[in-house]
């Protein structure tokens, strides 16, 4: 028999970089572990879901479980889609494996979601330490106007007020901008010796780290400070040397140094992908289909979601990322986040690796 | 450029798959001028535009001289001498009246353009007005003057008098039979005011339904009412 | 005042960099009477090939300009003969809209199957890259050259439209193709030159802006939608109209991003709202008969 | 008789060029009054400055009394105004019968229905048949527009006019581009309107004017330079070097 | 004077249309409930966008108002739909009565600013107006649940009898429902004297001002009708999905439901219909085929049809329908 998974990705679009990811991220598995799982064929089926769309991720994911009878979903980039999603999977019995929507509260929304990829809360506060540490007094937060973007400020500024900082300026740039001109120029004049941003990898983070080089920001002493997203690996040729030295904080990078993370990138290259192009997502795929198979082994085939997430809840293991585990309290996954640094490293720019946040919550999720 | 014979040959055509013109012969000698007459929706504008290619040709040919221009593109027909002034007008709405009448120069020098400027003297008054914002009867001045600019050797006129006071409807006859005296042009007339249309030209067709339905001589129809009523006039249709 | 002056030089150069890729698109729909909603995809094929030219032949940013806007028209000239010859007279703007949608998708497949789908960036020569100190401030450099080459090219597309002969064959072939033909224009050729012409001033746009408007796949459908309303507050086919569009729709952007940049493009369509009701005709339009 | 429509020092300049110089005249019910004068003397325009189409620069309308100088175009034809156009504006990918009905149903106010068919409703399909009958146009009732002759297409713009039972009727040039010897018919058809209405026809062809008019006004560069009856036109000089021509020779021979 | 017999309408399809529209949706309906029973959530999300093009028809197909910003009804009637229902009211039928209200306030308002203006203007200001509405939808986040998405939208059962499940057999059955009463109605409503003033306003606005029509206060009543149709879609599409995002009130969304209208014909009731279909289904069936490349096929649809069918799909079905019934009459 085929047991069949319904990947939900942004194939096409803007985004289709991450979805591609999703596969290159999931083939790196198969590649190494096999179509078969305890005398079970294991099939993925890929459907895109193109942008935030939740009618039509909906009805994929529903024509997924209705009409090609999968077991698992997995995939959903973007956070209404997912939330689209969720109401079918206890009806349905199916379990969500998120690989990449970021916003806390979807695995609240049905006990069958588990993430593997990371949150907001997750990736910044580590950021806000850092400030602290480095001597930032008055910080410029600017980001993104949506709801990753929303919960990075909110935990950037939880923290960093804790300790004692003080955020000068707080900017929500809509997600259509790519001149941030303007931006700077405000951030120049409130002051701040240290800018945190988020914004979604893509045309506007190269924009955003352009336009704080360009409008003499850096040449002023204005440090820069983000989550990993502004700088992800197939930015940074864009980015080019003057980006020397950017910090920002991360769950991945590509040039973490580990034998899990060489193997991973050189199955990737084996199966034609290319290493320029991997991102955080083809990570989170890979590790969502670890769970996906260990699921598919404990149910023997079957489909009983409960005995499925039963069996990932508390998962221990060590990704390309670095050791993770799952939390079984809110079934996302916990994990080093890391204090990295934009630096060239023969002849290629890379984010190297300078200190570590041993296994990091979602911080807004959990009790600790 | 001399005047050029022009003849056509079984010639049908129309807008898409419906015809509306249906095996029209006609033959007009250089520096001749025919009339061509006949009631609404009889075909003789799209005889016209047929002749200067811009409708779906169904069957026949056209000579200008001696060249066959059947399948030649419209831009090279007017090359060859064919000019043609529409009974739209077709006006550059959004060209000054100068430039409008630049369009029609041909490569002759600017210094041609007062040429058009003495024909019609309302014209230069209003050199620098739109063509959309000229009245009726200017747009007609407007037209003519710019296809004779091009010095065509055979001329098609839709309805020319249209729209314009009698008194300069007087000056352009005149200039037309001075133009056609002088042996540099043939011409092709549609005209509703009969009269006019007889004295001029020197030979006649009617037309109706899209085909030939009397040709002769001008004076035949002059001498006989009777005969214009039944083949133009106010007749049963 | 350091603050107005400073949203000023923004606005500036904001400004041109949308008249710069948005005038090809005005010639088209004003003289050409063609909605050309792929007139992105097109700036983002020159984006592609300077790109390329650039960092995989090592071509000196000058040549790669060059190179982007020859390319394209190069590109565009099958698309012209066969498809767009179809759409240019008379036709319904509804049906222009759905081929040149139609054409964006396509060359968004083929430019995405090429390159990938990662952003393209297009270094910039060390004369044009980093800030530049104007007194008051520092500006990037290249928002500098921008700003003249968006001047430069202004004054030669007016001379050529308001005063040569091909800018009156052209105007006369869009009013009435039929007569244009019948006097003797051949309105085939003009039609495609000033094709070329608007696709090849798309590609320069989509070069020498790339740094504001990043060239990525995506690019074509991104930022449709602002070139079309620039294009259409000016009033289409107008220089002086285009540019000034471009200025105003540039500081009300910069000025909204400056002061309350959360409420996004809202102040931008408030403007656009405002410009309608101010200037029924367009800034500057010419307008249709 | 009762006046129906006054003009009263009307002005309008384009820029540098007057189109109108404190024109005033009047219309009265039953009238047929012919405007005549040069190209580009400001006749059109002074139609459109009456329908509303344009504001004058100076100078009131009225109409029955009422001041309608301020009135929207639609508010002008509700009362009675109703033009026709010199170059045709139809509706073009409407049928003939479609142009006529709807004019008919606009009139009669049943246009803002909209739960019943349209054309075919027994009592509008009688009269726009009456009317396109009358003007020989009823075998094309149900062609498009675009696909009529233009003169055809002069003659819809006719009956539209007709169809809307207008009591001050305003033809630009009905006859242009009508056979010389059909023109007649149009007259006919004018014929058949109510006695009290008034009728004011702009017109080149002169033949055509003086069957028509019982009096003539003459504008030339703006201003009117001759009102009277139309035997004593063709006798004035000065309308006769700038308008008649020949015309007025053939017609004091004949 | 002429003598020929009084002129006979032309005859048309032998039913009359409202009929024959509704027989259509009928056939249309059962072929998907049968033959594709595992496809309803598609098919029900295919009618809620067919509704949008309706209503898209109704004011550029009718009334040559062109709009790039049609989504705004659509989304502003989805939303309110989602937050009433949200709040407690969960009876269907009272969410598409709020939606219908919704949607048509939205038209009214987006008729009242757009319509004042002709031609490019009018396009730029209704991208304007649909994008005003996206920034507001986003920045209110706090009702609508900004770029997250408005989630949480349980409705209860139709009739209190039918309750909406995961094979959408409800929901599909309930938009077809919905789909059939409003085509029924706009058949007739495009045919009324009101319907063909508005074809005459697209035609030339001059002449219909010229025979005494007030055009503007019509068309703000045309953009009302035509915002109720998109409001029953943004409702249905509310009730049926369970979540209100963003796309809802795109300009993408925009977008996408012109092309659809183009490309089935614009100004025929049929045309919208077809062309929605078709887009849809063509669109569905190649993503599902080729999640990374389908872009490219559907542009090379779009093309297609503009050279083979330049007047869009249902031009020439029209054409033959009337060539066969000239022939019945001769
Ligand atoms: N674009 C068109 N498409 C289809 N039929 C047309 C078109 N233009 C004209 N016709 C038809 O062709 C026939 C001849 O038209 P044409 O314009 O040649 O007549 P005409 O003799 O010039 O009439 P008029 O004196 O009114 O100008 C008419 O029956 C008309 O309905
Ligand atoms: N919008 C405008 N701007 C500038 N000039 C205009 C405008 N409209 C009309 N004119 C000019 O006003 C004058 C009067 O035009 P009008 O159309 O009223 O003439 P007319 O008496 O009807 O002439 P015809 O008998 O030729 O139709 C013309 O010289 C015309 O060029
Ligand atoms: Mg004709
Ligand atoms: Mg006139």
């Amino acid at each position: 028999d085929t047991i069949k998974v319904g990947v939900i990705g942004t194939m096409s679009g803007p985004y289709a970089l991450f979805g591609k990811n999703f596969k290159m991220g999931i083939d790196a598995w198969v590649a190494e572990n096999g179509t078969k799982v305890g005398g079970h064929d294991v099939e993925f089926i890929y459907r895109d879901e193109e942008s935030p769309n939740p009618a039509k991720s909906k009805a994929i994911a529903q024509e997924l479980i209705v009409k090609d009878k999968v077991q698992y979903l997995a995939g959903a980039y973007f956070t209404p889609n997912a939330m689209a999603i969720a109401p079918l999977l206890e009806e349905s019995k199916t379990p969500l494996v998120v690989m990449n929507a970021a916003t806390s509260s979807i695995v609240e929304k049905s006990p069958y979601i588990v993430r593997t990829s990371f949150t907001m809360w997750q990736n910044t506060v580590p950021a806000a330490k850092t400030a602290t540490k480095n001597g930032a007094k008055k910080v410029a937060i600017a980001v993104s106007d949506y709801g990753p973007g929303i919960d990075a400020e909110a935990a950037f500024k939880k923290t960093f007020e804790a300790d004692g900082g003080a955020v000068v300026e707080a900017i929500r740039i809509p997600l259509a901008t790519t001149d941030f001109s303007p931006i700077m120029q405000r951030i120049k004049n409130s002051g701040a010796d240290t800018i945190f941003t988020f914004l979604p990898s893509g045309p506007p983070t190269l924009g955003f780290v352009k336009a704080y080089l360009d409008n003499g920001l850096k040449v002023a002493g204005v440090k820069l400070m983000s989550t990993g997203d502004v700088v992800t690996e197939p930015d940074l040729p864009n980015i080019g040397d003057p980006g020397i030295g950017i910090l920002s904080t991360y769950h991945y990078s590509v040039s973490h140094a580990s034998p899990e993370n060489a193997s991973f990138l050189a199955q990737i290259k084996k199966g034609g992908g290319n290493v320029d192009e991997v991102t955080m997502t083809s990570v989170a795929a890979y590790d969502g289909a670890r769970l996906i198979y260990k699921m598919i082994e404990a149910t023997a085939g079957q489909r009983d979601p409960v005995k499925a997430i039963a069996a990932v809840k508390d998962m221990t293991w060590v990704s390309p990322r670095g050791p993770v585990s799952i939390d079984p309290a809110t079934r996302h996954i916990r994990q080093n986040v890391y204090l990295r640094e934009v630096a060239k490293v023969d002849g290629k720019l890379i984010n190297r690796e300078i200190q570590t946040f041993d296994a990091q919550p979602d911080w807004a999720l959990s009790k600790e | 450029m001399p005047a050029a014979p022009l003849e056509v040959n079984n010639l049908s055509a129309g807008y898409g798959a419906t015809r509306i013109i249906d095996g029209i012969s006609l033959s007009v000698r250089a520096g001749d001028r025919l009339a061509v007459l006949g009631r609404n929706g009889m075909g003789k504008t799209t005889l016209l535009v047929t002749l200067m290619g811009l409708t779906t040709r169904h069957g026949g040919d056209i000579r200008i001289g001696d060249r066959d221009v059947t399948a030649t593109r419209t831009s090279a027909r007017a090359g060859l001498g064919l000019g043609y002034v529409p009974q739209t007008r077709d006006i550059f709405a959004s060209l000054t009246v100068e430039e409008n009448l630049r369009t029609g120069l041909k490569g002759r020098p600017a210094t041609a353009l007062d040429e058009a400027y003495e024909m019609f003297p309302r014209l230069r008054e209003r050199r620098g007005n739109y063509g959309k914002q000229l009245s009726g009867g200017e747009q007609q001045m407007l037209a003519m003057a710019r296809t004779l600019l091009g010095r065509p050797s055979i001329l098609l006129l839709d309805e020319p008098l249209e729209g314009l006071a009698p008194v300069i409807c007087d000056e352009l006859m005149v200039m037309l039979t001075r133009l056609a005296d002088s042996g540099e042009v043939t011409i092709v007339l549609v005209e509703q005011q009969i009269e006019r249309a007889l004295a001029f030209a020197d030979s006649v067709v009617v037309m109706e339904r899209g085909r030939v339905s009397w040709s002769g001589a001008p004076q035949a129809l002059t001498a006989d009412r009777a005969l214009v009523d039944r083949l133009v006039g106010v007749g049963i249709h | 005042m350091r603050i107005v002056l400073s949203i000023a030089t923004d606005a500036l150069a904001y400004g041109m960099v949308l008249f710069i890729i948005s005038i090809g698109l005005s010639i088209m729909m004003g003289l050409m009477r063609v909605v050309n909603l792929a007139h992105g995809a097109f700036a983002m094929i020159g984006g592609y090939l300077a790109s390329y030219a650039i960092r995989d032949l090592n071509a000196p940013y000058g040549l790669a300009i060059l190179i982007a806007v020859i390319g394209a028209i190069v590109v565009s000239i099958p698309f012209e003969a066969l498809l767009y010859r179809r759409i240019y007279r008379k036709s319904d703007p509804l049906i222009q809209v759905l081929m040149t949608i139609g054409i964006t998708f396509v060359i968004i497949g083929v430019v995405n199957y090429i390159f990938g789908p990662s952003l393209k960036s297009i270094p910039l020569p060390n004369a044009l890259s980093g800030p530049l100190d104007i007194g008051f401030r520092m500006v990037p450099t290249h928002r500098v050259f921008v700003i003249a080459c968006g001047l430069i090219t202004a004054l030669l597309l007016w001379l050529l439209i308001e005063k040569t002969e091909f800018g009156i064959k052209l105007r006369a072939s869009v009013d009435h193709s039929d007569m244009a033909d019948a006097l003797g224009i051949r309105t085939e050729i003009i039609y495609a030159v000033t094709f070329a012409l608007a696709i090849g001033l798309g590609a320069f746009g989509g070069v020498v802006g790339a740094e504001i408007l990043p060239i990525e796949p995506f690019y074509a459908l991104r930022y449709m939608v602002t070139f079309l309303v620039v294009v259409s507050v000016g009033g289409a086919g107008s220089i002086t109209g285009a540019l000034s569009a471009s200025l105003l729709l540039g500081l009300a952007d910069t000025t909204g991003k400056y002061l309350a940049p959360e409420f996004g493009e809202f102040f931008f369509y408030l403007t656009v709202i405002i410009i309608v009701f101010l200037f029924p005709r367009g800034l500057f339009g010419r307008s249709h008969a | 008789m009762t006046e129906l429509f006054k003009a009263r020092n009307i002005s309008l300049a384009f820029g540098g060029l007057r189109v109108a110089q404190d024109v005033s005249f009047k219309l009265a019910a039953g009238d047929r009054v012919a405007l005549i004068g040069p190209n580009g003397a400001g006749k059109t325009t002074l139609v459109n400055l009456m329908t509303g189409d344009l504001a004058p620069g100076n100078g009131r309308f009225t109409m029955a009394g009422d001041d309608i100088t301020g009135f929207s175009i639609a508010e002008r034809v509700r009362r009675g105004l109703v033009r026709t156009f010199q170059t045709t504006r139809l509706f073009q990918t409407l049928t003939v019968a479609d142009n006529v009905a709807l004019a008919i149903m606009q009139r009669r106010r049943i246009t803002r229905r909209v739960f019943s068919a349209a054309t075919e409703r027994p009592d509008v399909r009688a009269e726009w048949l009456e009317i396109l009958a009358l003007l020989g146009l009823d075998r094309l009732a149900y062609r498009q527009v675009v696909e009529l002759a233009y003169g055809q297409q002069r003659l819809i713009e006719l009956a539209i006019g007709l169809a809307l039972h207008p009591k001050v009727l305003l033809l630009d040039e009905p006859a242009a581009g009508v056979p010389h010897d059909e023109a007649p018919k149009i007259l006919e058809a004018i014929d058949r309107l109510p006695p009290d209405i008034a009728v004011l026809m702009i017109e080149h062809d002169m033949d055509l004017v003086f069957k028509f008019a019982k009096r003539v006004l003459v504008l030339a560069a703006g201003r009117l330079i001759f009102e009277g009856a139309p035997s004593d036109v063709t006798a004035d000089h000065e309308v006769r070097r700038a308008y008649l021509g020949s015309y007025a020779d053939a017609r004091s021979a004949s | 004077m002429s003598d020929s017999a009084t002129p006979a309408p032309p005859r048309g399809l032998p039913m009359i249309p409202e009929a024959s529209g509704a027989l259509a949706i009928i056939g249309l309906g059962a072929i998907g409930y049968f033959l594709f029973p595992d496809d309803l959530a598609f098919l029900t999300r295919l009618i809620g966008i067919t509704l949008l093009v309706l209503s898209l028809d109704l004011v550029t197909g009718y009334c040559g108002v062109a709009t790039l910003g049609h989504a705004a009804q659509f989304g502003v009637a989805a939303y309110a739909a989602g937050i009433a229902c949200v709040r407690g009211v969960t009876d269907p039928i009272a969410l598409l009565g709020v939606g219908l209200v919704a949607g048509t306030m939205m038209g009214l308002i987006s008729g009242a600013l757009i319509t004042r203006f002709r031609g490019l203007p009018q396009l730029v200001l209704s991208i304007a107006v649909g994008q005003l509405v996206a920034a507001l939808a986003n920045k209110l986040s706090w009702l609508t649940g900004g770029s997250d998405g408005l989630s949480g939208i349980t409705p209860g059962k139709v009739f209190g009898l039918y309750g909406f499940d995961m094979y959408s057999r409800t929901a599909f059955l309930f938009s077809l429902g919905v789909l059939l009463i409003v085509f029924v109605v706009l058949s007739r409503f495009v045919r009324s004297p009101f319907g063909l003033m508005c074809r005459g306003i697209k035609d030339d606005d001059l002449r219909a001002r010229m025979i005494g029509v007030s055009i503007y206060p019509r068309l703000v009543v045309m953009y009302g009708v035509s915002g109720a149709v998109a409001g029953l879609g943004g409702a249905l599409t509310a009730i049926s999905t369970g979540v209100v995002g963003l796309d809802s009130v795109s300009f993408e969304r925009s977008a996408e439901v012109l092309v659809m209208l183009v490309l089935g014909g614009a100004g025929h009731l049929w045309g919208a219909l077809a062309g929605a279909l078709i887009f849809q289904i063509f669109e569905h069936i190649v993503a599902a085929a080729n999640p990374f490349h389908w872009m490219m096929l559907v542009g090379l649809l779009l093309i297609g049809i503009v050279v083979f069918a330049p007047r869009g799909l249902i031009a020439p079905v029209m054409a033959l329908a009337t060539r066969l019934a000239r022939k019945g009459d001769a």
